[in-house]
């Protein structure tokens, strides 16, 4: 039997052989296309590792993280629209804090509504 | 046990206004604007207060708390009277109730909005003042939801230190 | 030009904030096997919120009056917040909420044990109050010194409210125990079916669980199964008396040299039954989980779509505030 | 363990003063302490069955959100929807206690709100019947939501104004909690109309199956005419209602249903206490534990 502690607070849960690495990204063709770059632990400088699809940059800043440093590989991350440039913000320093942006719906949402409107 | 001729109020306030709230431990029912008078009435001593949330299960704990501290502390006779006008509001949470949230990691409430007549309706949250992350201050911070773990609370993240915290919403 | 900070300088620093029992932060560098520690101790941890929904769940639509329902109400949410909180707390980990969601429901990441046995009367609703509660309680009081910050600060909020609603669980035995012999039973009943499976939720004794000794080093687990399992009896047997129930374990008596409660053995043969997916009610819980997943797809993939064409402006500005 | 670490325990495990706990007090007034009286111009038997009219839309609207609990889309809806339940609950709870207090004012038994929750049978229910439906779908629930948090909170800014006392605190009160219930929903209904092909006729076929039950929250009651300057003429809330309901579905998308209202049975809808099939079964599931143990005390 795996090793078990209630570690968690509600009561024993097995403590090994317990997977927890990020797997699901999943690409959807009909988002815009953004250009991946990665800066190494060492490197100076971002070089381009590839591209991939997203609803909005920070999707494609999380989906970057999963796909692209899973090994490791990178310190700083930057996605760039296929239009034009979206630059991560600066003092990132660890592949692990790219935002997690994750899913945006659970922010409010934003919808100018114009001044006539009664009873607004 | 020696019953004082008329009630001490201003020991029944520091009593009373010590009690805390049964979900928010840090804070007292005083902090909260929930204890809104301590009086007397024939000898008798009379003790209000007005519920935060409809559905919120504290207010009976509240009260029974009042009774058996007041009585600890020697008032042979008190009423707790609930006052449900004027609504409690989040601004009357006190500036000392303020600085216990933050201090537990807790952000306090903005201005309530000024409710008269007929509510609008606004399709978008972009109007609303940033709350600062009690962590580290940044302004820098997202609602993640507007329901939290209880009625008081919705739940934000704050973008530069990445702490999850509660925010006391305003009403 | 700034030198990347070489791989043994930040273990050192990793090991100096460990042994001034500083708080491990968010941006801060960490091994990674800490920070796969980490996750999995907090992302089972709020799995075993979100399933422990469920079984409380079970009994708000009946509940027998409307504060008790309220009581009930507010407590689910309660579980669903804490969830909601563990969950961004292990984001700041570099995990996903959809990533370990999926992981929960394929199996591969459990929840305690304890939410797999059924809720059958509405005593269970205190029971799991009074018993299941207070043990997580003693699980989690330690929690709240853990090495890693935001899970440390989560823990302290998530103590206060939990106490707040075993209060509530045990008041409700007491009423119920003065109130009709059927109630007297109902409650008798409750804590036969849950005491022997809250002694399993502070998992197998001490010498059947040797991955302590790390967790104990990082701070993430501070005392053994047997020291929390004893803990824990100590508190409850002298309210089970003032209660007027009788515990199920005929060896349970007082020890005096020891200072403790002795208590029967635990059948360690169940546990393992229902930790490895055969108790009364995994299928369940997992397939109540996987329909709510399944069935908000749709509505989570509209959200992301409307989003989308929120014009990407607004979010950039939003960003920039 | 050293003791300091484990002062927590102490609270866990600290004498229960006995006459802290609620011992089986059974009946328990969510309005306790605050004064019952009737103002003696008010019709005290009409403003009995005015608050239980209210009082039942929220019981029954809440008993079906409870249904969906563990059954949502994501975490933050669990929470949202369960707070909404939890609101609407805690107004049920003080409608009932005030109808109770009008009733014993107009001379009968005074009923407490456990008494009126768990021991009415169905035709003796005065909710509206929009309340008592299942949602089919998270879209039902969010359309069903928006109408019934904008119809709800229209009347109770203008409740806030009412001769009786009680209800115009209970009114103000209970508007600043449907004001985030509303602009919830309203939220939901924009992601979903304007979300994906897929949400958006979701959405729509939502609104098209709630609408018929929106034209009763307009119609004239057996009550509110014997109650003036105390209730609220439903035919006045139509107005706000329709802008808000404007704005959402043009911000979402969506086409005005032009379903006409429900039929009524011999007569009679949800405020005469003629309701729907399935609400025999709601009520079957609400009080079924608390008429299994009537002499109980919970």
């Amino acid at each position: 039997m795996s090793d078990f502690s209630a570690e968690g607070g509600h009561g024993a849960v097995p403590v090994s052989d317990v997977p927890v690495r990020p797997e699901s990204a999943h690409v959807r063709a009909d988002w815009p296309l953004y250009e991946v770059f990665l800066r190494g632990k060492r490197g100076l400088n971002h070089v381009h590792v590839g591209s991939l699809h997203a609803a909005d940059p920070q999707m494609a800043l999380r989906h970057a993280r999963d796909l692209y440093t899973r090994r490791n590989e990178g310190v700083s991350i930057w996605v760039v629209a296929a239009a034009d440039i979206t630059a991560s913000s600066p003092d990132e320093k660890d592949p692990f804090f790219a935002p997690s942006g994750d899913k945006v719906y659970r922010h409010p949402t934003f919808y100018e509504i114009p001044d006539d409107v009664p009873h607004m | 046990m020696v019953t004082r001729a008329g009630p001490d109020l201003a020991a029944a306030r520091a009593v009373a206004g010590a009690v805390p709230d049964p979900e928010l431990p840090m804070v007292t029912v005083a902090d909260l604007g929930i204890l809104r008078d301590v009086a007397e009435d024939g000898g008798r001593l009379v003790v209000t207060i007005t519920p935060t949330y409809s559905g919120c299960p504290a207010l009976r704990e509240i009260a029974r708390d009042l009774e058996r501290r007041l009585a600890a502390a020697g008032f042979a006779e008190v009423a707790v009277r609930t006052a449900l006008a004027p609504p409690w509001s989040s601004d009357w949470i006190t500036a000392e109730g303020r600085r216990k949230l933050r201090e537990a990691g807790i952000a306090p409430p903005h201005p309530a909005p000024a409710r008269h007549g007929p509510v609008p309706l606004t399709l978008t949250a972009t109007r609303r003042e940033p709350v600062t992350c009690p962590q580290c201050g940044s302004e820098h911070t997202t609602r993640t939801a507007v329901f939290s773990g209880t009625a008081c609370k919705a739940l934000y993240r704050c973008e530069s230190c990445r702490e999850p915290f509660e925010y006391v919403k305003d009403i | 030009m700034t030198a990347v900070p070489e791989a043994t300088e930040l273990q050192a620093h990793f090991d100096q904030t460990l042994e001034h029992s500083r708080r491990i932060e968010p941006r801060d560098w960490v091994p990674d096997k800490y920070r796969a520690t980490m996750i999995r101790q907090i992302a089972q941890h709020a799995h075993s919120e979100i399933i422990g929904m469920q079984p409380e769940g079970n009994w708000i639509t009946r509940a027998p009056s409307l504060r008790r329902k309220a009581i009930l109400i507010a407590k689910v949410q309660d579980e669903a917040g804490h969830g909601m909180y563990l969950y961004s707390a292990a984001e700041t980990l570099g995990a996903d909420r959809a990533d370990l969601t999926e992981k929960l429901i394929s199996g591969r990441q459990k929840y305690s044990s304890i939410f797999n046995y059924p809720t059958l009367s509405y005593a269970d609703v205190g029971v799991i109050g009074w018993l299941v509660d207070g043990a997580a309680i003693c699980n989690q009081v330690p929690l709240c010194r853990s090495s890693y910050g935001p899970y440390a600060r989560a823990m302290v909020r998530i103590c206060k409210e939990e106490s707040f609603h075993q209060r509530q669980g045990y008041e409700l035995l007491l009423t119920m125990m003065r109130g009709t012999d059927a109630q007297r039973q109902m409650v008798q009943d409750a804590t036969n079916r849950f005491w022997w499976p809250s002694l399993m939720m502070f998992g197998p004794p001490d010498d059947a669980s040797p991955n302590t000794a790390q967790s104990m080093a990082w701070g993430i687990k501070r005392h053994t199964n047997d020291e929390l399992r004893q803990r824990f009896v100590d508190m409850t047997v002298p309210q089970a008396d003032k209660l007027g129930v009788t515990l199920p374990d005929p060896e349970l008596a007082w020890n005096d040299e020891r200072g403790h409660y002795d208590f029967g053995a635990v059948d360690w043969d169940e546990f393992k039954a229902v930790v490895s997916g055969n108790g009364p009610c995994n299928a369940q819980r997992i397939a109540r989980r996987q329909a709510a997943h399944e069935d908000g797809a749709w509505v989570r993939e509209a959200a992301l779509a409307h989003a989308a064409k929120a014009p990407a402006v607004h979010s950039a500005e939003e960003h920039a505030r | 363990m050293t003791e300091d670490e484990f002062a927590a325990y102490q609270s866990l495990a600290e004498e229960t003063e006995d006459h802290r706990w609620a011992f089986g007090t059974g009946f328990t007034d969510p309005l306790e302490g605050i004064d019952p009286s009737v103002p003696d111009s008010i019709d005290a038997a009409a403003l009995a069955a005015y608050c239980l009219m209210l009082g039942d839309d929220a019981l029954i609207y809440s008993h079906r959100l409870q249904q969906w609990m563990t059954r949502l889309p994501e975490l933050e809806e669990e929470t949202a929807l369960a707070n909404i339940a939890l609101d609407l609950l805690g107004q049920a709870r003080m409608l009932l206690a005030r109808a109770g207090q009008a009733e014993a004012a107009a001379g009968g038994t005074g009923r407490g709100e456990d008494q009126l929750a768990f021991f009415r049978d169905e035709h003796e229910f005065r909710n509206v019947r929009l309340a008592e439906h299942a949602d089919a779908d998270f879209a039902e629930l969010t359309g069903r939501l928006l109408v019934f948090s904008a119809w709800r909170l229209a009347l109770c800014t203008r409740l806030a104004g009412s001769a009786d006392p009680v209800l115009a605190a209970i009114a103000a009160k209970s508007a600043r909690e449907l004001a985030y219930h509303r602009d919830y929903a309203a939220q939901w209904v924009v992601r979903l109309g304007d979300g994906t092909p897929l949400s958006h006729g979701k959405m729509q076929a939502a609104l098209d199956a709630i609408w018929p039950l929106a034209g009763e929250l307009f119609e004239p009651d057996p009550v509110t005419a014997r109650l003036p300057e105390v209730a609220v003429d439903p035919a006045d809330l139509r107005g706000e209602v329709d802008d808000v309901l404007g704005t959402v579905l043009a911000a979402a998308t969506l086409d005005r249903p032009q379903a006409a209202p429900m039929a009524r049975v011999a007569g009679g809808s949800g405020r005469d206490g003629v309701h729907t099939e399935p609400f025999g079964y709601l009520l079957a599931e609400l009080q079924s534990l608390a008429r299994a143990h009537p002499d109980a005390t919970w």
